[in-house]
């Protein structure tokens, strides 16, 4: 599938160049680590009342250095016009938009990995058991959260204060991956299994889908003037 | 839409406006009967329930707005999709006014995170990152452009948003007879639901009739923007 | 506070900012418009 | 490479940044075009890139009209602008490598790293192959951007004010490779306001004001036409 070559192409250059100069990969880890200092000051985390809060904090955490991330995206573009030469190559504008959104997935994800044992490690959570499960439910919450915001960011690039404006823009239109995220999350951790928490897990799945696929195809008018 | 004939109807339009918002205060505060369980605070809902119904549907108009002018390219279909938002704000506003101060004498809070309540302010934080993002991109036809995808990513989410919200209510909070939405239909009072009707019509009508006029304010600051280029 | 107090109220609150946006809109058309007498007087002399 | 633009028109909100444009090019011209600021050159050359799209109008690349769809057309167009289009913190050969990747020239990976290696020898980058393109000077920056285009060797090249920034050997350079390029049938536009250098290389001009075409003669014609056609157009010069 070209579309597929052409979004590998264009993530492994995102990647090779994030190599070389990782800002977007530090900030975002040291922010999602320091936001954890911040909720234990902010927050009297009894153990047995973080186990309950554990999902909206760490989901908070997430949401923030996402967005962290997603003002970043098209950095890497803005010297010598290259988003023009991006725009100009034969490459399908949906492609443009995948290898970008996966390379803030690959960025949350990473800061994810080490974030979450060391949330088990501050708070002493109970048990390790649900980790790998509730995992998977944050990159599912990642991968809405990136389709979007990749959207608008590339919808907000060109505005004056586009850091501010950004969030204001897509917060509201994350409700559902957060509600659905956080409602997995406890489910996981309280039940140890989805249970009744299985629609919640279809309309996070449903998202996802929905706006992957707006994006590929509305992609093109986005970058468009 | 050529100017005579427009200002013609559109005169027509704010007379039956105005006539229909006079029957409806009427309707509404006077002849109706109060409700047989929440008394008097009922008659908030003649105001409430209309502006919900014209919230979503300058929503869908500012969709219908952003999907013609990115297809067309056309100003006047940005500028519907401007005008549609900038009204909806207004309504969405007042629907969460309307449902607060309902709220308080049912419920003896001003607030509570009732499904329809969080949703119309979702709405209403969705319409004001649109007319934010309208006024921070300078250039203007990548503003109208931007504002258009916002316009129809906003929409499609809406469904999404009303799925998740009621989930998450039914979740917490213990269903009351109270709540609008179980508002029990059938043995409502009929004085009740003309009331309801004639307001309705009433509001549909002002919403057309402030569109309209805002419409044209547009065409004019185009047209002004166009001499100033000339 | 009564419930008619509520009533009124919200009667007041909404009609008044329906009234304030129509009198802003008023403003704005007239101030459109007297620009763009301007713009054409300009455009004939 | 035969280039038709039909009744092209692009406008920003009420502004008419082209009017109407009718221009047919066919293969091994090299055209000038010519105009004062704001009379669209850049908006035309970028219809022609397909970064933007027309208001009204098409244009047709062999017969075939750019539209949205049409991706694959594009690796055929080339919008040359000097030192710009790189990646400051990829070397030179990845840069290169990177983007005849993106155009699809990987003609066998053995074959395509020959070419990058030559091409770069050819411009003289031989030894800054591994130098990071962030950190070559502004003159080689245009080396590099020449070999670039030299390896995607598009059928329409396009130029938006090239002199600009390039040094003496950089324009030679630039001049052969663009005389070259339309010897094998490809078709080459530069707008620039260096008139003279511009319509010494160019065999056609085009004059634009205020979006429409206002001249557009083939170097046929001895030397008259095109000094009429320089003395219509000195910046600030009147008809």
């Amino acid at each position: 599938m070209k579309l597929l070559r052409q979004t590998l192409l264009l993530l492994r250059k995102d990647l090779l160049l994030e190599l070389r100069r990782h800002e977007s990969l530090m900030t975002m880890f040291f922010f999602g680590a320091l936001l954890l200092f911040v909720f234990n000051f902010s927050f009297e985390l009894t153990p047995a009342r973080v186990s309950e809060l554990a999902p909206g904090l760490l989901w908070l955490a997430f949401l923030f250095t996402g967005t962290l991330g997603l003002t970043q995206l098209f950095e890497g573009e803005r010297g010598n016009h290259c988003l023009d030469a991006l725009l100009m190559s034969p490459i399908d504008r949906g492609a443009l938009f995948l290898a970008k959104t996966c390379f803030n997935i690959v960025l949350m994800g990473l800061v994810e990995l080490v974030v979450m044992p060391l949330f088990w490690i501050l708070f002493s959570l109970p048990s390790w058991q649900p980790l790998p499960a509730l995992f998977l439910i944050v990159f599912l919450g990642n991968v809405g959260f990136c389709v979007l915001g990749t959207i608008l960011a590339a919808v907000t690039l060109k505005a004056r204060a586009r850091e501010l404006l950004l969030p204001l823009v897509l917060f509201p239109l994350m409700v559902p991956v957060i509600l659905a995220t956080i409602r997995c999350m406890e489910a996981l951790l309280r039940f140890g299994e989805l249970g009744e928490a299985l629609p919640w897990l279809r309309l996070l799945i449903g998202f996802d889908v929905i706006f992957l696929t707006v994006g590929i195809l509305i992609f093109d008018w986005v970058v468009d003037v | 839409m050529p100017q005579v004939t427009g200002k013609k109807r559109k005169g027509i339009l704010g007379a039956a406006t105005l006539v229909f918002i006079i029957a409806g205060l009427y309707w509404g505060l006077i002849k109706a009967p109060p409700d047989a369980y929440q008394g008097d605070s009922q008659r908030i809902m003649y105001l409430h329930i209309p502006s919900i119904l014209i919230a979503y549907l300058s929503f869908f108009l500012v969709f219908v707005g952003s999907c013609l002018y990115l297809w067309k390219r056309e100003k006047r279909d940005d500028n519907l999709a401007h005008a549609a938002a900038e009204i909806g704000v207004l309504f969405t506003a007042l629907t969460i006014i309307e449902g607060s101060i309902w709220g308080r004498p049912t419920w003896g809070v001003w607030w509570t995170w009732d499904a329809r309540l969080t949703l119309t302010a979702i709405l209403l934080l969705i319409f004001i990152g649109y007319l934010m993002l309208r006024a921070l991109v300078e250039d203007e036809s990548r503003a109208a452009s931007s504002a258009a995808i916002l316009g129809i990513i906003g929409f499609l989410d809406i469904p999404l948003i009303h799925m998740s919200v009621y989930w998450w209510r039914t979740l917490h909070q213990p269903p009351s007879i109270l709540r609008p939405d179980k508002v029990p239909w059938e043995n409502i009072h009929p004085e009740l639901l003309t009331a309801l009707a004639i307001n309705f019509v009433a509001f549909v009508l002002l919403y057309f009739y402030m569109l309209s006029h805002r419409l044209r304010l547009g065409e004019m600051h185009e047209e002004i923007k166009a001499r100033r280029m000339r | 506070m009564s419930m008619w107090g509520y009533v009124i109220l919200a009667y007041g609150i909404v009609w008044g900012a329906i009234l304030l946006y129509a009198v802003a809109l008023k403003r704005r058309y007239r101030a459109a418009e007297h620009e763009l007498e301007r713009l054409s007087d300009v455009k004939e002399s | 490479m035969r280039i038709t633009v039909h009744q092209l028109a692009k406008a920003y909100g009420y502004f008419w940044a082209l009017r109407d444009l009718e221009i047919q090019v066919g293969g091994g011209e090299r055209v000038a075009l010519l105009g004062p600021n704001g009379a669209g050159k850049t908006t035309l050359l970028n219809l022609l890139a397909g970064l933007i799209y027309p208001t009204r109008g098409e244009i047709r690349l062999d017969g075939v009209p750019l539209t949205r769809q049409s991706n694959a057309q594009r690796a055929a167009i080339g919008l040359l602008s000097p030192g710009e289009h790189l990646y400051d913190d990829l070397t030179a050969r990845e840069n290169l490598e990177f983007f005849t990747a993106l155009y699809d020239r990987q003609r066998g990976p053995i074959s395509i790293a020959n070419a990058i290696e030559e091409t770069l020898e050819a411009v003289g980058l031989g030894r800054w192959a591994g130098e990071y393109a962030g950190a070559l000077s502004s003159s080689m920056k245009c080396r590099l951007s020449v070999a670039k285009w030299k390896l995607l060797s598009p059928k329409l090249l396009l130029l938006d004010e090239p002199y600009g920034v390039l040094d003496g050997g950089g324009v030679d350079l630039l001049e052969s490779f663009l005389k070259a390029q339309s010897e094998q049938g490809s078709v080459v536009i530069i707008a620039s306001h260096h008139v003279a250098r511009v319509l010494d290389l160019c065999t056609r001009a085009i004059i634009l004001e205020q979006g429409k075409l206002i001249f557009d003669e083939t170097r046929r014609e001895p030397w008259d036409s095109f000094a009429r056609a320089f003395g219509a157009f000195t910046p600030g010069g009147n008809r």
